[in-house]
């Protein structure tokens, strides 16, 4: 492996636009990075913000979130509730210190496979401009708690010790 | 309280799963190393309940399958996860499988690392990473999957159709004379469409009111079609199967039961208005009227904004003529409601209003024609008995420049291809050459002749000494700069086979206008719980594959409803919609994906945020219980409510909360965390 | 009163003094508060940009952050001048659609203290202004002498409607804006086919035989629709039918004697202003003999006036399509 | 049943306000049943008590203890490890041990900015700019003070919890209700829940018990309450009024909205739920009456601080526990 950054994404996906796009870039053979590794939904109304914020904190450093283009949802209206939540969702991650490049949203049509591989590219590319992110991972189902002691660690690394003994 | 405690899971996994890798042929194991991600997955997934990993060179073959179904017997599998292709093609078959070795098929899951992994990365090593995690994704999910039924729904015998040109006419007689009952719903007072104002068709030239005439009368005459004319529909509720359909029926002011259709009413009728809709604005009618000779019902309508006795309460004299005392000007709109199993969608088109290429002049220069207007032009039941001339109604043109792509294929106005325009820009400039004489320019991008014998009509009309222009018309204006232009309507073009820029001076421009959706298209598939392009046209299931069929279960789509289409495809797409629906009804049931979302009442506290999410009426709230419910068959399964609920109180089958989030977390490898001390990471 | 940001440009100095002049007497009766913006400087014109990007842009923006420095209670720039006011559209619409161009004359602009953030003003054109915000009904009920009889030509020019940076013309071929208002004086309006036509331009001063052509198709299409006079929104076009039009009259051995106004002179004469307030007697063809139709109240014979384009209705007359906004007529 | 067969009882203070404490007492005579039936063997605020008393008792020994306060520095981490040690039944009492509630909000920022402001700033009277430090050598010995973690954490991100009681406070009746179910628990007379479980609370949301009027709702703008006369009938949220109460846990009794202000989501989120700000992100952008990309942003804008209005009392708690400044310092 090579020492540039690989990011890890958690890609949405509906299964009548965007899912199909990314079946077409495979069958039409289009090359796009690795990074991206998708999840299929029925449609992105159904991505709730727990998901991406689930992704966030475990390890993913960054998420891209696709569906249908506005107007063209199968389920008529659905994408409409994704944007809207996808652009209230932003806010508050920036409030939370997080870039907005980590969380986009792409609209893709079934056949636009091409378009789709080209933005992976680009969103790849602007994640490992920004980094890892490198979020502690929480307690998750498998039980291994965040103690208060890795909790320091991770200043500790960033932090000089003086700024509490100032 | 979300980032809980939670101790250890037990070592001892809940299911038993199988992990099949697939070589389909090289196309996978050719980036992959297929060998070493079904070992890792036998190693470092073990304690996840991986027991057995194969991989295999066609997983989809027969003894790919068997390869599952003898796992399943013998070693007691509970769960499956395929690493292959798309589940889009073969998620079917695997599901197949497991249902024949008797395990639930929606307890097997398939992954891509075919699209999504071997066709579209390079670096072997990254490609055979990334599947991993992409198997990881599909372990973590099937082990959260739950048994699923497919809900089984009866089919109501009776079909409604909405439109009644010819796509909606052909689809009503199909299943009629298949010997079921039709509702065919029509909001003009003839059925007929827009095929009935046409003079010709294209390329064989029959008169299309002799050959749609006979399917009208069929369709008016058949016992099993019940016509309603001048009505609307105003409501869908229910589901596939079993829809109630509520119709509006306006009023005529006519008692269909006691009419005759003998015309005197329309005769004696003192008020004569500009005939927008069947003479396209270039033909008058009366206020009281049947909108053309042929029409099917036979009985008049008043139109009541343009009617004397509406307006001042005199005249009366369609009431004192009509012989069977059949005018009632105290009828009301009616309001029917029938039960339905499926529907049929034939809604049609509008034109593109040739006004809005402003610089084309339509509208303010007396003879720039739109098509439909040349065709009521051309038609021998039209305002001029089918003598072809200029707008002062007895000039005849001795020069005719006919403008394709107006308001098609410009980025301007809509992008796509209106499909007819040409043939009919063919067709008309045959008919000006036969009779009138006149020299005829076709000014066009390109010529699409492409179905049967379209192309030999080209040929012909070519021969004929039509003139063809491949330029895009820059300008249609009156304002003469030569000798020789002046009273005359001259073309702007540029010429780009010559190179040149030429100014064709005209006595009469055709506009081939293109076609766009109904103006009211989006109110429309909202009524019926369907989905409209950006642009309007409504969406089939599968362009290629379903282009009849809707995402919403039971509603069908046929026609120009969809997207520009000649007379030929209009009339398969009726029949095919009716082939859909007819299979329907004689399998009696239907088999749903059990892709549902449903509402845990006792966490619902009523809060109504969902309730107006559902495009498809799946959510009703109980006043009385103040909580909300959802109707499985409605359910399309989009999940749009489950991720609305403030309280988590909505779930839904097959991509569940927990099973969504296991995904995430096999996709991120946290799963090997758990793993036993001493493997080292991947 | 309604306020804006006035930017008048250099020909409303001098070229086109008669179009100031009526302006200025106009604003009071339509309540129109023209705050002009300090020390601007000249747009360029149309050479500029063609000749060197980065220092056209600059100097038009020079006015732009001028203005929004001056700005109170408004973001909105007006200016009369076709030219004007196409210029100042395109740098607002460039600096945010080419960031670098923005940078660098952002960075021109940092010598004078100065400094611009696209899209913070809004750009439009006077006749913009009069019919969308004060509204053809105040307009109409400030007429007192309608010009009732007077056949005007309504002549747009090419740069006020193309390529409307910001979406606020009906239409880019054949706006009706100008039409509307001139009917609200009262004015027959004829159907000016070449109502977006070129004028001209600066061909006149590089090559006067295609500008002379030019000039002389609009004139001839007026008068075929026997068009009393044009009216005009912009200095350029105003000047070139005007002043040139006896040069092309030469040019073509034809005897064209089509007065060409500012639709701000029209409004003032509606309006009942006195006329030496609006600034005529400067322009070259006298349009005395136009105007005396409605100075002197004579009713003219409308019968004899009708277009070309409207034979008389016989009984084999196919209908005209309805055009939409007929009915304001 | 002699005295020190009861069963004991304690109850601590981690990082909180000592609402917590308050609501305690304020349960009115029923603190009376709670001496009746139980040994109190440690309760800072009531009796005097040194931890190594604590220390020095069996595991196990405290049938229950009831500990509010979140995880602010290494002391309060160490006392719930002890008393976990030593108890029978841990009750993360009240938001702050559960959410880490409002002293959570600090996640938000680095240790610096917090120990700026509150010794650096202008209202601070700290001429010579003394800052605390961990350790200092007196002439009697090396001194110590609790370290301060990086972030506030729940304890249930330190240790196992038996039980959460959800609320800033947890309403007093409430707390009556559990004390009376845990007395009749200890005399076989009920059965406790199964471990993990949310007691003193309901399993809907607030709006279960709210009395407001409710239809479907479209939000075409969110005001502030005061910027507008609320109808007192009609659901605040359908007013445009940011109300969490359609994801909030309910059991106080729909207080807010029923007192004409909205629920600010102190009882935590409804059952089953794994991020609070989330289900309320999702629930309100679901029911914003616009498509337009420009207008949504423009109704958004009626949220001008997303974080504090749906993580108030939860961030600890949440999916991302902090804020980027608080992890890596900057």
């Amino acid at each position: 492996m090579s020492d540039t950054f690989e990011p890890v994404i958690i890609g949405f996906t509906c299964n009548w636009c965007s899912y199909r796009a990314a079946d077409l870039a495979g069958t039409a053979r289009v090359k796009y990075p690795p990074n991206v590794r998708l999840i299929r939904l029925m449609c992105s109304g159904r991505l709730d913000p727990t998901f991406v914020l689930h992704a966030l904190a475990n390890g993913a450093d960054a998420v891209m979130i696709t569906g249908c283009h506005p107007g063209e949802c199968h389920y008529i209206e659905q994408n409409y509730k994704a944007l809207r939540r996808f652009l209230l969702l932003r806010r508050t991650l920036a409030g939370m210190g997080i870039e907005p490049q980590r969380v986009q949203l792409v609209w893709a049509s079934a056949a636009e496979g091409a378009r789709l591989a080209e933005e992976i590219a680009r969103i790849v590319e602007e994640v490992r401009a920004l980094g890892p992110l490198h979020w502690p991972t929480s307690t998750d189902l498998y039980g291994k708690p965040f103690s208060e002691e890795e909790a320091f660690s991770v200043t500790k690394e960033t932090s000089a010790p003086a700024e509490v003994n100032a | 309280m979300s980032n809980r405690f939670i101790p250890l899971e037990p070592m001892q996994p809940r299911e038993r799963i199988g992990v099949y890798v697939c070589h389909c042929g090289s196309n996978i194991a050719g980036t992959v190393d297929v060998a070493e991600v079904r070992d890792w997955a036998e190693k470092r997934l073990a304690h996840r309940g991986v027991v057995v990993a194969r991989d295999y060179k066609f997983m989809c073959s027969s003894l790919g399958q068997e390869l599952i179904a003898k796992d399943i017997k013998e070693q007691g599998l509970t769960r499956v996860v395929v690493a292959a292709c798309s589940p889009h093609l073969h998620e079917q078959t695997f599901r197949k499988a497991c249902q024949m070795a008797g395990l639930n098929p929606y307890l097997c899951e398939l992954v891509s690392i075919r699209e999504q992994v071997s066709w579209v990365h390079t670096d072997k090593h990254a490609a055979t990473d990334k599947a991993k995690a992409i198997l990881s994704g599909g372990v973590e999910r099937v082990m959260r999957h739950t048994p699923l039924e497919p809900l089984h729904v009866p089919i109501h015998p009776a079909t409604l159709v909405v439109g009644g040109g010819i796509a909606g006419i052909q689809a009503a007689l199909e299943i009629a004379d298949a010997g079921f009952p039709v509702y065919l719903v029509e909001r003009e007072p003839s059925i007929g469409g827009h095929m009935a104002q046409f003079d010709k068709t294209f390329p064989t030239l029959d008169c299309a009111a002799c050959i749609l005439t006979p399917r009208m009368v069929s369709a008016g005459n058949h016992p099993n079609i019940t016509l309603l004319t001048w009505s609307e529909v105003t409501r869908v509720d229910g589901y596939v199967g079993n829809f109630t359909v509520t119709i509006r029926k306006k009023a005529r002011y006519v008692k269909e039961e006691l009419c005759t259709g003998c015309g005197v009413c329309q005769e004696k009728c003192p008020k004569r208005v500009v005939d927008e809709q069947y003479e396209a604005g270039l033909g008058f009618r009366k206020a009281c009227y049947i909108p053309f000779p042929q029409a099917v019902p036979k009985y008049p309508v008043i139109d009541t904004e343009n009617c004397v006795f509406f307006a001042k309460g005199t005249c009366k004299a369609c009431q004192k003529f009509c012989p069977t005392n059949a005018i009632d000007y105290d009828q009301k709109d009616e309001y029917l409601s029938v039960q339905v199993g499926n529907i049929i969608l034939a809604t049609g088109y509008d034109l593109f209003d040739a006004r809005r290429v402003s610089q084309y002049g339509y509208g303010r220069l007396a003879n720039v024609f739109t098509s439909l207007e040349f065709e009521r032009l051309s038609n021998s039941a039209g305002p001029t008995n089918g003598n072809i001339v200029l707008r002062d109604g007895v000039t005849t043109p001795k020069t005719v420049g006919i403008i394709h792509c107006v308001g098609s294929r410009d980025r301007n106005f809509n992008n796509y291809c209106s499909a007819i325009c040409c043939m009919q820009s063919l067709k008309f400039a045959h008919l000006v050459k036969e009779r009138t004489g006149a020299t005829v320019y076709n000014f066009y991008i390109d010529i699409r002749t492409t179905a049967k014998a379209y192309d030999e009509f080209y040929q012909r009309v070519l021969e004929e000494g039509t003139l063809f222009v491949r330029g895009k018309v820059a300008e249609v204006t009156d304002a003469a700069r030569k000798p020789g232009e002046e009273g005359k309507i001259i073309i702007q073009v540029e010429d780009t086979l010559v190179g040149k820029q030429r100014r064709i001076p005209v006595d009469m421009v055709i506009l081939a206008n293109g076609l766009e959706p109904r103006r009211d298209a989006k109110e429309v598939a909202k009524i019926f719980g369907i989905s409209c392009s950006a642009d309007g046209w409504l969406i089939e299931k599968h362009p290629k594959l379903d282009p009849v069929a809707t995402m919403t279960e039971g509603i069908y789509i046929a026609g120009c409803a969809t997207g520009p289409k000649d007379i030929p495809s209009t009339v398969a797409q009726g029949a095919a919609a009716a082939a859909s629906v007819l299979g329907r009804i004689q399998q009696g049931e239907i088999a749903l994906e059990p892709v549902r979302a449903s509402v845990l009442e006792e966490r619902c506290s009523g809060c109504r945020i969902c309730n107006n999410l559902c495009p498809f009426n799946a959510i009703t709230f109980h006043e009385d219980r103040m909580v909300t419910s959802i109707n499985a068959a409605l359910c399309q399964g989009c999940g749009t409510c489950v991720a609305a609920c403030p309280a988590g109180a909505i779930t839904g089958t097959a991509f569940s909360n927990e099973q969504i989030i296991g995904q995430i977390e096999g996709l991120l490898m946290r799963n090997l965390e758990t793993a036993p001390v001493g493997a080292g990471q991947a | 009163m309604s306020a804006y940001l006035y930017y008048p440009g250099c020909s409303m100095e001098a070229s086109a003094l008669a179009y100031h002049e009526s302006l200025m007497a106009i604003c009071e009766p339509l309540g129109l508060n023209l705050d002009e913006i300090e020390d601007w400087n000249c747009c360029g014109a149309t050479e500029y940009v063609g000749v060197s990007t980065t220092p056209a842009y600059a100097l038009i923006c020079r006015n732009l952050a001028l203005a929004k420095e001056q700005a109170k209670g408004t973001d909105t720039v007006v200016a009369p001048c076709s030219a004007c006011y196409l210029n100042l559209a395109k740098a607002n619409y460039y600096m945010r659609e080419r960031p670098s161009l923005g940078e660098k004359v952002n960075a021109a602009l940092a010598a004078g203290g100065l400094h611009y953030e696209p899209d913070s003003l809004i750009i439009r054109h006077l006749l913009d202004v009069i019919i969308n915000d004060i509204g053809l009904d105040t307009v109409k009920s400030k007429v007192v002498r309608p010009l009732t009889g007077l056949r005007v030509a309504p002549y747009l020019g090419c740069m006020v409607p193309r390529p409307d940076y910001q979406k606020r013309w009906s239409d880019h071929e054949h706006p009706n804006e100008l039409d509307r208002l001139l009917r609200a004086l009262g004015a027959q309006v004829i159907d000016f086919p070449l109502k977006t036509h070129c004028c001209g331009g600066h061909m006149t001063q590089i090559g006067p035989a295609t500008a002379f052509e030019l000039i002389r198709r609009l004139i001839a299409s007026a008068q075929q629709h026997q068009a009393d006079l044009m009216a005009t929104v912009c200095p350029m076009c105003q000047m070139n039918i005007d002043a040139y039009q006896a040069e092309t009259n030469r040019h073509f051995r034809t005897n064209y004697r089509m007065p060409i106004l500012f639709f701000t002179q029209l409004m003032g004469l509606a309006f009942g202003l006195d006329p030496k307030r609006l600034g005529f007697g400067r322009e070259f063809v006298n349009a005395q003999p136009a105007l005396s139709r409605i100075g002197v109240e004579v009713p003219t014979n409308e019968a004899e006036q009708k277009p070309p384009r409207i034979p008389g209705r016989r009984d084999k007359n196919l209908p005209m399509p309805r055009m939409p906004g007929e009915e304001e007529n | 049943m002699s005295a020190n067969e009861k069963p004991k009882f304690a109850m601590y203070w981690a990082a909180a306000c000592g609402g917590c404490e308050i609501a305690v007492l304020n349960i009115g005579e029923k603190i009376l049943d709670v001496d009746a039936n139980f040994d109190v063997v440690f309760w800072p605020v009531a009796m005097d008590a040194k931890y190594k008393d604590v220390e020095a008792m069996p595991d196990g020994y405290i049938t229950l203890t009831l500990f509010n306060g979140g995880i602010r520095n290494k002391e309060n981490a160490e006392m719930a490890r002890l008393l976990r040690r030593k108890s029978k039944i841990l009750v993360s009492f009240g938001s702050c041990a559960s959410e880490g509630c409002i002293p959570g909000l600090a996640n938000l920022s680095s240790r610096q900015e917090i120990l700026d402001t509150a010794y650096g700033t202008l209202t601070t009277d700290n001429p010579d700019n003394i800052r605390p430090q961990y350790s200092y050598a007196a002439p009697e010995g090396e001194l110590h003070i609790p370290e301060f973690l990086p972030f506030v954490q729940t304890l249930d991100q330190i240790v196992p919890v038996d039980y959460y009681i959800p609320g800033c406070p947890p309403e007093s009746h409430q707390i009556g209700a559990v004390v009376d179910l845990v007395i009749q628990a200890l005399q076989g007379k009920a059965q406790l829940p199964p471990p993990g479980s949310v007691i003193g609370a309901g399993g809907s949301t607030v709006c279960d018990d709210c009395p407001r009027k409710r239809h479907e709702k479209k939000i075409k703008e969110f005001v502030r309450i005061q910027q507008i006369k609320p109808d007192p009938d009609l659901c605040l949220l359908e007013q445009g009024v940011p109300c969490n109460g359609p994801a909030t846990r309910n059991g106080c009794g729909a207080l807010c909205p029923q007192a004409g202000a909205q629920c600010i989501g102190c009882y935590g989120p409804a059952e089953g739920v794994t991020d609070y700000g989330a289900r309320l992100i999702t629930a309100f952008a679901s029911v914003i009456d616009a498509d337009d990309p420009q207008e949504i942003e423009r109704i958004l804008d009626g949220l001008p601080d997303p974080v504090g209005q749906f993580y108030r009392f939860n961030l600890a708690a949440s999916l991302l526990r902090a804020a980027k400044p608080a992890f890596t310092g900057k």
